[in-house]
């Protein structure tokens, strides 16, 4: 057994948890999420820095909730969400123990949530490599190139909602885009509304986005929708310093303000 | 089905000189929904009103616009027309035609185009109007005055004689603040004492001011005429039900070189005490942490045996108590900047030199040398002193920057004193410039110049040094070429800074009231509002707020008395139903709303409180935020704030707001 | 630990005793300095007179030498270097600019982030733990710490805790059993730069500093600057004059009062090159039993 | 009957500053041009982006947003949070491709009756040169043009 | 640390601020730095109103302050500064004033013999890396001409050895050259 393996095991016999959402490996050795409720599954748990997956999207999910001792595999990114999450009051009913993999490839079992938050500043992601390079070419463009880059993509979009199901900051239980008193959006995916929808998705998460990536990746017309927010958090902390799923206290910035906010652009 | 009467008003010729009135009427009374409408020469008139009346009787309206001068104008009216006609007030709106058409735009189509616009905008507005009703929210009639100098006093026996209740609460043994250490005050010299103490004694027999000395405010929670406040009651050690204040006990207590606060360090007192004679209430305390028998472990005793009411009681706790108010006043008053604040000065390592409050002590007929200048080092009477304005006041390098605005007065006035009392001395004030606007101030200051002969010389001094028992200030004369002025004086008076009560921070922050950089508390409106704070139902008093004299200082505190009587003038306080409400919807979600609380930061008024939702059998199932609306003055900026539009602003909700929108595009 | 060491110019010259002293005093409790190589002059109060860039660009080099050399920390017993060098590596510190022109003055790299020390601070952190071992002498006298202006001013630079009341040399003169006393003259100017040029306002600053001194019943005072030594020491005739009448308390460097203290030898401490007579102080100096 | 084109400009003001403004640049008879029609909100924090997005996508040329200046704020911080928002926003929609330039932000108090009268006649020249805000109406018919093309095309 | 001032003009306090960083503006006439200043009875204008002159921007007074005998006084022993309330840094201003005032050759004549020391200080160090004291007195009696200052003193420092009649050198002086050369074409520039 490995050591994941071990210390999952024994999580469950001394009765820290009762549920644990981890990676088990499925075809092509891809890792998929799984749900261990009892010691004789852990055998298929698998932990390694291919696992990008964020899990912590599952932690909202009222089965999860219900299972109260919940134990979680968690990458930097989900570590993110976790504080993100924590700092918006939307893990306080369960308890969780939080175990991620270390540069060194060791394991770490958070005991408080100090500590993770405390690892987590630590050992901050920077953006991925090609992130940037997508960031870099959209920024070069000029604006009508871009105007028709991003019209094309949402004009593919089909409003399936996929990049909202994976969003672990996605957790509201009706979605303004459902909302029809009033309607804010057509229900129809055409451009406008599809423009309105991501408009919209991308404000409601700039500055809560913990840059996991996952709505992109997930995107079935492969839409770089999180580009969006990549976009957004860099300017939230170029502007006003602040960092998402960084730290539980003072966890967003757009609900506070500095009297010295600077701009150029108000007359 | 919506049936909205239309009426245009021509404001006399102010409208349909540029607005084809009747072509706006013509063309609302086809919109959708609209089962009438007119125009009529003045609608705001009593004909005009009655117009509107009747027609909504007559034809069954479910809402109306008017469209016509500024609902900043008449808004008020029409929705009073409305609710006569029997519709719910918040059915009106109005269509501004006048200031923002008819009087920006000339005669045109397109001036009489942009009407109909704004017309058909409120329509579509009006159509998605919800019945509102005022809020209601009780008050309780009774006041909670924080701090007992002369500003609390003045606010709580306005209050107290206005026939309500008042509670104050006094961090010290006795009220006073203070004033009560003043000896003359300027510009009338008249004694402070006297006219203070009657107003103290008022207090603690005034039937509706309940006192509470050596008392601290614990925490404060709730809303505009509903706080709910914990007092911590400090323990007196001395029951002051049986206490007679004979004063046996401190006059027997052997502990009897403990520096006396009330004269500034200036003078000594025991350990169990009354801080002065006129003290109010005139009771003793005990120190603790300076008493011999809680520090020697039960030795001593000696105040219990001489007792002859047998007030002692060294078992005493700190208590709390819980008072329910509806309106706070602070009164926290001000502090002076003290020691090692000037090393330049020696302020602090000389004993002669002094601040302000120390010399008002000197001079008091109740201070240390009953009224005598002398100077604390050898007890002497200073031939020389010299007066230095503007000590840490206006001093970026120091940190404060501000004028602290009494020191030019009380300065002259020290000068006076001094030379009244010798008339031999020498009295010198160094000032960058002389603030006396206030009523007969100036003429105060000329009077120290001219007929008390005090040498103002214009400049700030650098050092104060001591030797061979003169204090040598190096100082200069700038309207005499910047001639270098050297003085050996006696003694030296630091006019120090005012600054913030030291626990001014602490307290702002229980009763979530802003307060600037330097801790003084900050007014809802420097114009309109100087006496209320940003939370409603708590005023301010005094020197809480920036640096005051008494006279200001007691009308700030008439001021905001005035404001509490007129909270409490009513048993209801009525607030406009413009105020953000959290969605409410079927089990098993029971609202939208997440329970993220972003929206509690945003609030400028800590309106967001969070509601536990409970099954029946008390399980929570979630915690999601609840607007109170006593507190909620309806920005809306949490509406703008929520992903899920779970909240949303009555008056001004999204429905109403997009269909604003659409209509006003959408011709 | 090295420690670099930086003498000045006057240490080499009228003010050798300073240094011999320094020298001695760290002799005794095993504690070595580095000189650092080919430093040149600071350039004193003459350079930021006459060209401000100059004055950082001399200082500059020497802090590039020491980091050449790989020293981290280095002593400077004169007030007037340490001013200036630890103003230059402030200004130099604070603005790139500044940095990249004078790193082009000097054609030398720099990080300007040698730690620099003043003799009092060297005292304190590389003497005083071994010091007590080697005192054996009570210098039993009252003495007035001067401390002129170049450690206590501008306050971004100033050595001292209390800038209108330092203690950092009294702390020293009482390890070495003198009695530090209470005056007004701490840190008021002595005149400095103009010792040669404008004598007659030499004689004036530092006749009100002797007079204080000696009103106060002060026998010795202790100073830890060439130039504050210079001026008090060596311009006696002139502040006679000025005063009116003759003061002959002697004038110390700190390194000299402690090295007496640690039984040092008079000459070695270079006591015999005072102008004004130290004989009375060391005759105060009383053996403590052991 | 001018062949001029006449813009559609929505304005988004606070009811404290600048629709007081509004009404001041009525009262003292201040002429400008008829092309802004204002809605009003208690607060510029109350306004929504995303109603800017439908004012544009229901056929508005031009946007402006205003209210008091910083500080000013009638209920103390509303119009700071707004300024965090729209600093955001507008660089977000940049960032799409969008054309900010159609949107004006703007701080006009109870006091700046001129000032208004002077942006509404400076943003309708800017819209009015500008032209018709086609890209985002027409995008939903153009984008299917453009598809019908591509599979001509093919 | 300063915010530039906005407006240019060709005044001296323009060019005192542009040069130091130093906002004249601050400067309220408390007269403080006067009043501690060690010099204030030898000044001709005390440093309080050189500030005024230069704040007031009337290019007649502007000779007075770069003519003043004054700036040369100046020890910057900063007494002014650590004790201003606006915190205004003079010595640096008059660091400026009096290279402004060499520059403008406008030195005060009672000045002369300071500035002739300073000169020949630096003088010793560009050719010595170090100050040679001896060739410092030789040099700066040269200058000014009054031979017999101080000889009273050489004989006495001498037998106390603290005159080295040769200099001491860095090893490379022509390095020292170098800089004293970058350094007057740079400022030039």
């Amino acid at each position: 057994m490995t050591s994941l393996q071990n210390k999952v095991t024994e999580l469950f016999e001394n009765g820290t948890i009762n549920l644990l959402i981890g990676f088990k490996e499925a075809i092509h050795k891809l890792p998929v999420p799984c749900f261990i409720d009892n010691v004789s599954q852990v055998e298929q748990l698998i932990f390694t820095p291919s696992c990008k997956g964020n899990l912590s999207v599952y932690l909202l999910k009222t089965e999860v909730k219900q299972a109260k001792k919940v134990g979680i595999l968690a990458n930097v990114a989900t570590l993110r969400a976790i504080v993100q999450l924590v700092s918006e009051n939307q893990l306080g009913d369960i308890e969780k123990t939080v175990i991620t993999l270390d540069a060194k490839g060791e394991l770490v079992v958070f005991a408080t949530m100090d500590e993770l938050e405390a690892y987590v500043q630590a050992n901050f992601p920077d953006l991925s490599e090609e992130d940037k390079k997508l960031l870099d070419q959209l920024n070069a463009m000029s604006r009508t190139e871009r105007w028709q880059y991003w019209t094309e993509q949402f004009t593919a979009c089909v409003k399936c909602y996929a990049c909202r199901a994976v969003c672990p900051m996605c957790y509201c239980s009706s979605c303004t885009v459902e909302g029809n008193q009033p309607q804010w959006i057509k229900v129809s995916s055409e451009t406008t509304g599809n423009l309105e929808w991501h408009t919209m998705r991308a404000m409601h998460l700039g500055g809560r986005c913990i840059n996991c990536g996952e709505c992109g990746r997930i995107c079935p017309v492969g839409i770089p929708v999180h580009m969006l927010t990549v976009k957004m958090n860099q300017d939230i902390e170029a502007e006003f310093g602040a960092k998402t799923g960084f730290s539980v206290k003072n966890g967003y910035a757009l609900n506070s303000f500095k009297p010295g906010d600077k701009e150029q652009f108000i007359k | 089905m919506a049936r909205i009467g239309v009426f245009i008003c021509h404001c006399g010729e102010n409208i349909s000189a540029t607005v084809d009135v009747a072509k706006v009427a013509e063309k609302a009374g086809k919109l959708s929904g609209v089962a009438f409408s007119v125009d009529y020469k003045y609608m705001c008139s009593d004909p005009g009103q009655t117009l509107i009346i009747e027609a909504i009787k007559e034809h069954k309206l479910t809402g109306i616009v008017v469209a016509a001068c500024s609902p900043r104008m008449h808004e008020g009216t029409f929705r009073k027309a409305a609710e006569k006609a029997g519709i719910n007030p918040y059915f009106c709106e109005m269509a501004n035609i006048r200031e923002h058409v008819s009087w920006v735009h000339p005669k045109s189509d397109a001036t009489t185009q942009k009407a109909l616009d704004i017309v058909r905008t409120m329509v579509a507005k009006v159509k998605k109007n919800a019945a509102l009703f005022p809020i209601k929210v009780p008050v309780t009639k009774t006041a909670l005055v924080i701090g007992g100098g002369i500003a609390g006093i003045q606010a709580a026996l306005d209050i107290a004689n206005a026939g309500h209740q008042v509670i104050m609460v006094e961090k010290k043994p006795s009220i006073g603040g203070h004033m009560s250490q003043l000896s003359e005050t300027f510009p009338t010299l008249d004694c402070s004492q006297c006219i203070l103490t009657p107003r103290m004694v008022e207090v603690a027999q005034h039937p509706n001011i309940t006192l509470h000395t050596y008392a601290e405010v614990e925490s404060v929670s709730g809303f505009v005429g509903n706080f709910d406040v914990k007092i911590k009651m400090k323990a007196k050690s001395v029951d002051y039900k049986k206490c007679t204040g004979c004063g046996a006990c401190w006059q027997k207590c052997p502990s009897k070189k403990i520096p006396d606060e009330f004269n500034e360090g200036m003078g000594f007192r025991t350990a169990i005490y009354s801080p002065f004679p006129q003290a109010v209430p005139n009771k003793p305390v005990i120190d603790r942490p300076n008493c011999t028998y809680f520090t020697k472990g039960g030795k001593c005793g000696l105040c219990k045996k001489v007792c002859p009411a047998d007030a002692i009681n060294y078992d005493a706790v700190d208590e709390f108590i819980d008072v329910k108010v509806g309106a706070i006043i602070t009164a926290t008053g001000f502090d002076l900047k003290h020691a090692d604040f000037f090393p330049e000065y020696g302020y602090g390592k000389f004993k002669d030199v002094i601040d302000g409050m120390q010399f008002e002590r000197l001079a008091s007929a109740s201070g240390p040398t009953a009224g005598e200048i002398r100077r604390p080092s050898d007890g002497k009477i200073p031939e020389k002193i010299v007066f230095v304005a503007c000590a840490g006041s206006r001093d970026k390098a120091k940190g404060i920057e501000y004028c602290s605005k009494i020191c030019c007065m009380y300065t002259a006035k020290h000068a006076m004193l001094y030379k009244h009392k010798n008339h031999e001395g020498k009295a010198y004030v160094f000032y960058m410039d002389i603030r006396a606007a206030g009523k007969d101030y100036d003429e105060f200051v000329r009077r120290a110049i001219e007929e008390d002969e005090v040498q103002y010389i214009r400049g700030r001094v650098s050092r104060i040094y001591e030797k061979n028992g003169k204090l040598i200030v190096k100082g200069v004369d700038t309207l005499m070429n910047s001639e270098p002025v050297n003085i050996e004086a006696d003694m030296v008076v630091l006019a120090t800074a005012v600054v913030a009560n030291i626990e001014a921070e602490s307290l702002a922050q229980k009763l979530h009231i802003s307060y600037n950089k330097h801790k003084f508390f900050a007014e809802a409106h420097p114009k309109l509002k100087p006496v209320e704070t940003n939370t409603a139902g708590i005023m301010l008093a005094g020197a809480c707020q920036s640096a005051k004299d008494i006279p200001e200082s007691v009308s700030q505190a008439s001021a905001s008395a005035s404001k509490v009587v007129g909270l409490f003038s009513s048993n209801e306080l009525t607030r406009e139903p413009i105020v953000a409400v959290v969605n409410r919807q079927a089990p098993p979600n029971f609202t939208s709303c997440t329970g993220c609380l972003l929206c509690q930061e945003v609030c400028p008024y800590h309106a967001i409180e969070t509601e536990d939702i409970k099954d029946r059998g008390g399980n929570l199932i979630k915690r999601a935020a609840r607007v109170n609306a006593g507190l909620c003055q309806g920005c809306g900026t949490c509406v703008a704030m929520c992903r899920n539009k779970s909240i949303d602003l009555q008056g001004f909700s999204n429905d109403q707001m997009l269909s604003e929108v659409m209509a006003l595009l959408n011709s | 630990m090295r420690i670099g060491y930086y003498p000045g110019c006057s240490l080499e010259g009228s003010s050798k005793e300073y240094n011999d002293s320094l020298f001695a005093v760290a002799e005794k409790c095993g504690v070595t300095l580095e000189v650092i190589k080919d430093w040149s002059c600071c350039g004193a109060s003459a350079a930021h007179n006459l060209n401000h860039d100059l004055a950082l660009a001399l200082p500059a080099r020497t802090l590039a030498l020491a980091e050449k050399q790989g020293l981290e920390e280095i002593v400077v017993p004169c007030a007037a270097c340490y001013s200036r060098i630890a103003g230059t590596k402030n200004e130099i510190s604070r603005n790139v600019a500044v940095k990249a022109k004078i790193e082009g003055f000097i054609d030398l790299k720099l990080s300007a982030d040698v730690r620099i020390l003043t003799v009092f601070e060297f005292l304190q952190k590389y003497i005083f733990p071994t010091v007590d071992q080697h005192i054996v002498n009570k210098l039993n006298q009252k003495a007035a710490c001067y401390y002129g202006c170049l450690y206590t001013r501008p306050k971004e630079i100033a050595a001292v805790e209390q800038i209108e009341n330092p203690m950092e040399m009294d702390e020293v003169i009482a390890k070495a059993g003198a009695t530090p006393i209470e005056w007004a003259f701490k840190t008021e100017c002595c005149g400095a730069g103009l010792s040669v040029s404008r004598t007659d306002i030499v004689a004036k600053l530092s006749g009100k500093i002797i007079e204080d001194a000696a009103d106060r019943g002060a026998e010795s005072i202790v100073v830890a600057c060439p130039m504050c030594h210079m001026n008090l020491d060596m311009r006696r005739p002139e502040i006679k004059k000025q005063l009116k009448k003759d003061i002959n308390i002697p004038v110390l460097f700190i390194t000299q009062a402690l090295g007496l203290s640690m039984g040092i030898p008079a000459d070695k401490l270079g006591l015999n090159k005072h102008y004004v007579p130290t004989d009375k102080v060391v005759n105060c100096i009383v053996k403590m039993e052991a | 009957m001018s062949e001029q084109f006449e813009p559609k400009i929505v304005a988004f003001v606070c009811n404290w500053c600048t629709y007081a403004g509004a009404d001041l640049a009525g009262t003292s008879r201040t002429k400008y041009a008829t092309n802004v029609s204002i809605i009003r909100f208690p607060c510029t924090g109350r306004i929504d982006f995303m109603l800017l997005m439908k004012a544009f996508e229901n056929g508005a040329d031009g946007i402006i947003v205003s209210g008091c200046h910083p500080n000013d704020c009638h209920y103390t911080s509303g119009n700071f949070h707004a300024r965090r928002r729209w600093i955001v926003f507008r660089s977000l929609l940049d960032f799409m491709g969008f054309d900010t330039d159609r949107i004006t932000f703007s701080w006009v108090s109870a006091a700046e009756g001129t000032k208004w009268a002077g942006l509404v006649n400076e943003v309708t020249e800017k819209i009015r040169e500008k032209g018709p805000f086609t890209e985002f109406k027409k995008l939903d018919y153009s984008i299917l043009e453009k598809i019908e093309n591509d599979v001509v095309t093919e | 640390m300063h915010e530039s001032t906005h407006h240019h003009a060709d005044t001296l306090k323009s060019h005192v601020e542009e040069a130091t960083g130093v906002i004249l503006s601050h400067c309220y006439q408390c007269g403080k730095c006067t009043a501690g200043c060690p010099l204030n009875e030898e000044m001709d204008i005390m440093p309080n109103q050189i500030l005024r002159i230069l704040q007031a921007e009337m290019p007649g007074y502007e000779d007075k302050v770069l003519s003043s005998l004054s700036i040369w006084l100046c020890l910057a022993c900063d007494t002014c500064y650590s004790r201003c309330p606006q915190e205004v840094l003079l010595s640096k201003v008059m660091d400026y004033l009096r290279q402004e005032s060499i520059r403008q050759n406008k030195v005060n004549p009672q000045a002369k013999d300071i500035l002739k020391f300073h000169q020949a200080f630096l003088n010793s160090v560009k050719m010595n890396g170090k100050l040679h004291e001896v060739g410092l007195t030789i040099d700066y009696k040269l200058r000014t001409l009054n031979l017999m200052q101080d000889v009273m003193l050489a004989p006495s420092m001498a037998a106390k050895g603290k005159l080295a009649v040769f200099p001491h050198k860095v090893q490379n002086t022509k390095e020292i050259a170098k800089i004293f050369k970058r350094v007057s074409e740079g400022s030039h520039e």
